[in-house]
């Protein structure tokens, strides 16, 4: 067997042991389900992770069934393993299997259900990022969304707003159906569901209305699920509804493939047939990108409910990487992928101390928890360490990925991009060490309690060990140091030769039509690691800890960022209410969104 | 005129999906804001049969015609059908949150459903 | 957003998507005169190279299997997260539904309607069996039989009562059908990676064109669809009929 | 023949698919809802039976025509009671 037989086994092992844990709950002892899921889990995580390893020179091409091209047209369905999309794969996997370990505690009362849901979303994840077919993207998006809106809903029996799980999966649903539309469309003008084949055939044809009307209708899709501004509404409410851990699967990989996706079917089918102005494109992206960035982080800081908090930052996290794939330079992509790997692994550690939070104190309000963690200092160390993180500090993902994006940026005559992205972040990561000062150090007043937020509490928690199980901190703890290795020198290097290799259409057409490699695709070097980068990183950092010290010191009184202002004309109050929570605003916004992005796409890139 | 007779598939599909647009955003009733998005969902359907569609082609299925015999395109139908199937597992799904959703906050008016503000 | 300022902002965007698609769409090449030699071809593929009359079942369980891998999964996913959304919550009596709302009786049936449906169901089932068994053959396929076989369960819901139904089909045979359709079928593209290096390869021998034992894995597949479709629209029906049915014990 | 491609059947079928699908989404109560989506469920699938597509046509009929309808009056049933029980 070769190496390329790994890539369908990706989502074929979890989903495969997904089915089997289905009917399992009787027949076999409950921790030999626990350990066969999170052996799932991992075991996926190898097999991507030893993909992105051998398709360092090319990628990767599994035809499904067998079906190799005939007589120089595609007939069957090619997996298209590269670094990067093997890396995501190997991030999603590591990530479900941390949180499966997580949950051992968890969730006693419903068999193997849960289990079952969340493999079934990792499978659903892997054919979606490893399927090159338009129409095969659609199908896969479908079955993750579907175990990601059962998962969301998962905790009937506790008082939260079940509507946000419904909001998630109606606006997705909308989504899903908006990219199947404009696939059809693509398919019926150039023949062929097959990403690569389309984009030469397209490329041949030239562009007209059909050509960007299916692209605005595809980037709506996907922005829908990356949580875009204005589509992103969703993303806040299922984290009020959904369990701990499965925000760390929603906040980490879920809105990030979205971007994946995005990229990969832009660089596939549109970058040569819109190809000759990208200037406009690239300024829709970084208004888009920046945009989202700019207002979720102040959203990020006026939550008190800590998974909304934390849903914002990563919006806006998702944001800057949106800025730095929407350069639509290999440099920018690098930045990006490197980005949420960073953000993926300390986002996570986040969620699951927020978690350890609600196990013990049953509350995930900033203002009902001042100062009642005072005895976890590991605890508070790690998430305010996850909030400088956030913000930029060195050694993290997050910093080189920034510091590629601001390089990236200078190249391509966005000279201002680093600082935008720098104030994003530093904003975000103020908001968690608000948080962390508050919770558990106790800084500043204690708020009064808002009657009309309801306690939250995790219905399926085993009741109750008096210490945190060792499981659920160390996991934590892991997923911050490998938050931190994410910053090597070697990931950014590696990164950069990746997205040398994704950005290159004719690398991605020769590995799955054949034919003859234009050379090797040229990669810029750029060194994250320098004096200059370092300094600002601290510096973003240092930002960060000094907002948050402030806004701890001043949260609880009166006229305080966060707090209800009285002026009906305050912008923070108009941003309170855009996000209603109602389905119905939503699917307005949606309209919205899709035609703004329809109409631009028909003036600017026609 | 016959392209505009040609294309009649298509604009129906377009108008099916603008209409359960609009049914979902003036719905009072979640029950009926999801069967709109069923419409929504179906408008793909009619896209690609049209899409797939030749008038002198028969039904791809040679049990009783003589192999060779020009079809339709395959693939939109396969495709077809599973997007049925994803759409009615989609439906399923929403009808029970739905349900809950009715059982947790006593109202299934989209209006009156508030999440968390903010 | 006062609600007449909402509705005209939505319908001038609906205006501009809708608009934006009829232009586009009136590029689309006129139906009749599709560009896409991509299905064509595959009829061809279908005939020649699987033996197999009904070219959209070679799409679905062959030529396309990871696409139906998906749909299979969706459907099995589905099934699960009914399951787990109307569990039953610890607030709620656990009492079987018994087909009464309070003191009264459901509805009943009218005789004639039961008797009808009573007559239905063997051959609904039975027709859909043969529609999945022939998938390969002619039309249809396993997931249009399995609905059928499940609808025949439902007529005997109409023809009796839940308790027959449930009593026909507990619900440990639906989990084990969508165990067994669902890993079988990713098992069975499974081998394909051990047998030839490719998920989903048709390993089997393809016979002649219109036997019913042809197209090699097609059928096999078909048949696993069948009974994942079977048991997920059964188990999702019982699920809801459970929802409508139950006696009223909720603690306040 | 109206055009090339598709014919007065289908055009006539196409235009019922169009007034069904807007009835049943300007039908507000949820259960005449039910029947409507059932009927247009119905015509989408003879409309798929024109185009030559009778697998598509079949799914569609069992679905949209029978197995949502279905779903739609249990779940409308089990409001209802939550309602007045």
């Amino acid at each position: 067997m070769t190496t390329h037989a790994f890539a369908p086994l990706t989502f074929a092992v979890p989903l495969i042991v997904a089915a089997l844990l289905r009917a399992a709950p009787t027949a076999i002892p409950r921790r030999v389900a626990d350990v066969a899921a999170v052996v799932a889990a991992a075991v996926s995580a190898l097999l991507a992770t030893a993909l992105a390893w051998a398709s360092t020179e090319a990628p990767i091409v599994h035809w499904v069934g067998g079906w190799r091209p005939q007589g120089g047209s595609v007939v069957g369905i090619p997996l298209v393993a590269d670094p990067l999309a093997s890396g995501l794969i190997a991030l999603a996997g590591v990530l479900t299997a941390a949180v499966l370990i997580f949950s051992w505690r968890y969730y006693r009362t419903v068999g193997t259900l849960y289990h079952t849901l969340t493999l079934v979303f990792l499978g659903g994840f892997a054919g979606f990022v490893m399927a090159a077919d338009l129409f095969t993207m659609f199908v896969f998006l479908e079955l993750m969304s579907i175990a990601a809106y059962a998962l969301t809903g998962f905790k009937i029996e506790a008082d939260v707003p079940l509507t946000g799980a419904l909001n998630f999966a109606v606006t997705n649903t909308i989504g899903a159906v908006l990219f199947l539309v404009g696939g059809t469309m693509i398919y019926a003008r150039a023949g062929t569901p097959n990403i690569a084949e389309a984009g030469q055939r397209l490329a041949g044809a030239g562009t007209d209305e059909l050509v960007v009307v299916a692209f605005a209708l595809i980037m709506t899709g996907l922005f829908v699920k990356a949580a875009l501004l204005p589509f992103h509404f969703w993303h806040a409410d299922s984290h009020a509804v959904a369990p701990t851990p499965i925000c760390v699967l929603f906040g980490c990989v879920l809105i990030e493939v979205g971007i994946f996706a995005a990229a990969r079917v832009h660089v596939g089918v549109f970058a040569e047939v819109l190809g000759a102005d990208t200037g406009a494109l690239q300024a829709v992206l970084l208004t888009v990108g920046l945009v989202t960035g700019a207002v979720t982080a102040v959203m990020c800081v006026l939550q008190s409910h800590l998974k909304r908090l934390l849903a914002f930052s990563s919006i806006a996290h998702v944001g800057i990487v949106t800025a730095g794939w929407g350069l639509l330079t290999s440099a920018g992509l690098a930045g990006a992928a490197v980005y949420v790997a960073g953000h993926g692994f300390v986002k996570a550690a986040l969620f699951l101390l927020v978690g350890i939070l609600l196990h013990h104190l049953d509350s995930v309000d900033e203002a009902q928890l001042h100062g009642r963690a005072r005895g976890s200092p590991a605890a508070g160390g790690l998430f305010v360490a996850g909030g400088l993180a956030l913000a930029g500090m060195p050694p993290f993902g997050m910093f080189t990925g920034k510091a590629l994006i601001d390089s990236a940026g200078k190249d391509a005559g966005v000279a201002w991009l680093g600082t935008a992205v720098l104030a994003i972040a530093a904003v975000t990561g103020a908001a968690v060490v608000r948080a962390g000062l508050r919770i558990y150090a106790g800084v500043g007043a204690p708020a009064p309690r808002d009657p009309d937020r309801p306690d939250e509490s995790e219905d399926y928690v085993d009741h109750a060990p008096a210490r945190t199980p060792r499981t659920m901190i160390v996991t934590a703890a892991v997923l911050m140091i490998a938050g931190a290795a994410t910053g090597a020198p070697q990931l950014v290097t590696a990164a950069e030769h990746a997205a040398g290799l994704f950005v290159d259409a004719d690398v991605q057409a020769a590995a799955v039509l054949g034919g003859d490699q234009a050379g090797t695709p040229s990669v810029d070097r750029t060194s994250a690691w320098s004096a200059d980068s370092v300094i600002e990183g601290m510096l973003a950092a240092a930002v960060a800890l000094g907002l948050g010290i402030v806004t701890a010191r001043r949260a609880g009184a009166p006229g305080a960022w966060g707090t209800e202002s009285a002026s009906p004309y305050s912008p923070v109050r108009w941003l309170r209410l855009m996000h209603s929570g109602r389905i119905t605003d939503y699917v307005v916004w949606l309209c919205i969104g899709c035609a703004v992005l329809v109409s631009t796409s028909l003036l600017a890139l026609r | 005129m016959t392209a505009v007779a040609g294309a009649l598939p298509y604009v129906v599909a377009a108008f099916l999906l603008c209409a359960g647009w609009y049914g979902m955003a003036t719905s009072r009733n979640l029950l009926h804001l999801v069967t709109c998005l069923s419409v929504l969902h179906s408008s793909t359907y009619l896209l690609l049969l049209g899409v797939g569609y030749r008038a002198e082609g028969t039904a791809p299925i040679y049990d009783d015609v003589p192999v060779g015999t020009p079809g339709v395109d395959p693939v939109v139908q396969a495709l077809a059908v599973t997007d049925i199937v994803v759409g009615a597992a989609v439906l399923a799904l929403l009808l029970a949150l739905v349900m809950q959703v009715h059982k947790r906050h006593g109202t299934i008016d989209p209006q009156a459903l508030r999440g968390m503000d903010g | 957003m006062a609600e007449r300022v909402r509705i005209a902002t939505f319908l001038v965007a609906l205006g501009v998507v809708g608009g934006g698609l009829g232009w586009a769409m009136l590029d689309l090449p006129p139906v009749d005169a599709t560009a896409a030699d991509y299905g064509l071809r595959m009829i061809d593929i279908a005939v020649e190279q699987r033996q197999t009359a009904n070219a959209v079942a070679a799409v679905l369980f062959d030529l396309r299997l990871m696409d139906t891998l998906g749909e299979v999964f969706a459907l099995f996913a589905g099934a699960v997260s009914v399951q787990m959304l109307l569990r039953e919550m610890e607030q709620e009596h656990t009492t079987t539904p018994d087909d009464r709302v309070g003191d009264r009786p459901v509805a009943a049936t009218s005789d004639a309607m039961r008797i009808a449906a009573a007559r239905l169901v063997a051959p609904a089932a039975l027709i859909g069996i043969a529609i999945i068994v022939r998938g390969h053959l002619s039309v249809g396929g396993g997931f249009q039989g399995g609905v059928l076989v499940a609808a025949a369960a439902v007529l005997v819901y109409v023809a009796g009562r839940y308790r027959q139904m449930t009593r026909l089909l507990p619900h440990q045979v639906l989990d084990a059908g969508e165990t067994v359709g669902a890993a079988g079928f990713a098992g069975v593209a499974l081998v394909g990676v051990v047998v030839t290096g490719a998920l989903g390869a048709n390993y089997l021998p393809t016979g002649a064109l219109g036997s019913l034992l042809s197209a090699g894995t097609i059928p096999v597949l078909s048949v696993l669809v069948g009974l994942e479709a079977t048991a997920a629209v059964a188990l999702i029906v019982a699920e809801y009929a459970r929802q409508a049915l139950q006696v009223e014990g909720d603690v306040e | 023949m109206v055009g090339d491609g598709v014919t007065l059947l289908q055009s006539l079928i196409l235009i019922l698919v169009a007034a069904a699908g807007w009835a049943v989404v300007t039908t507000r109560n949820p259960a005449r809802q039910a029947m409507t989506y059932g009927f247009y469920g119905l015509t989408l699938a003879v409309l798929f039976l024109t185009f030559h597509a009778p697998g598509v046509a079949l799914s569609q009929a069992l679905v949209s025509g029978v197995a949502v309808p279905l779903l739609l009056l249990f779940a409308i049933g089990r409001v209802r009671k939550d309602d007045h029980g």
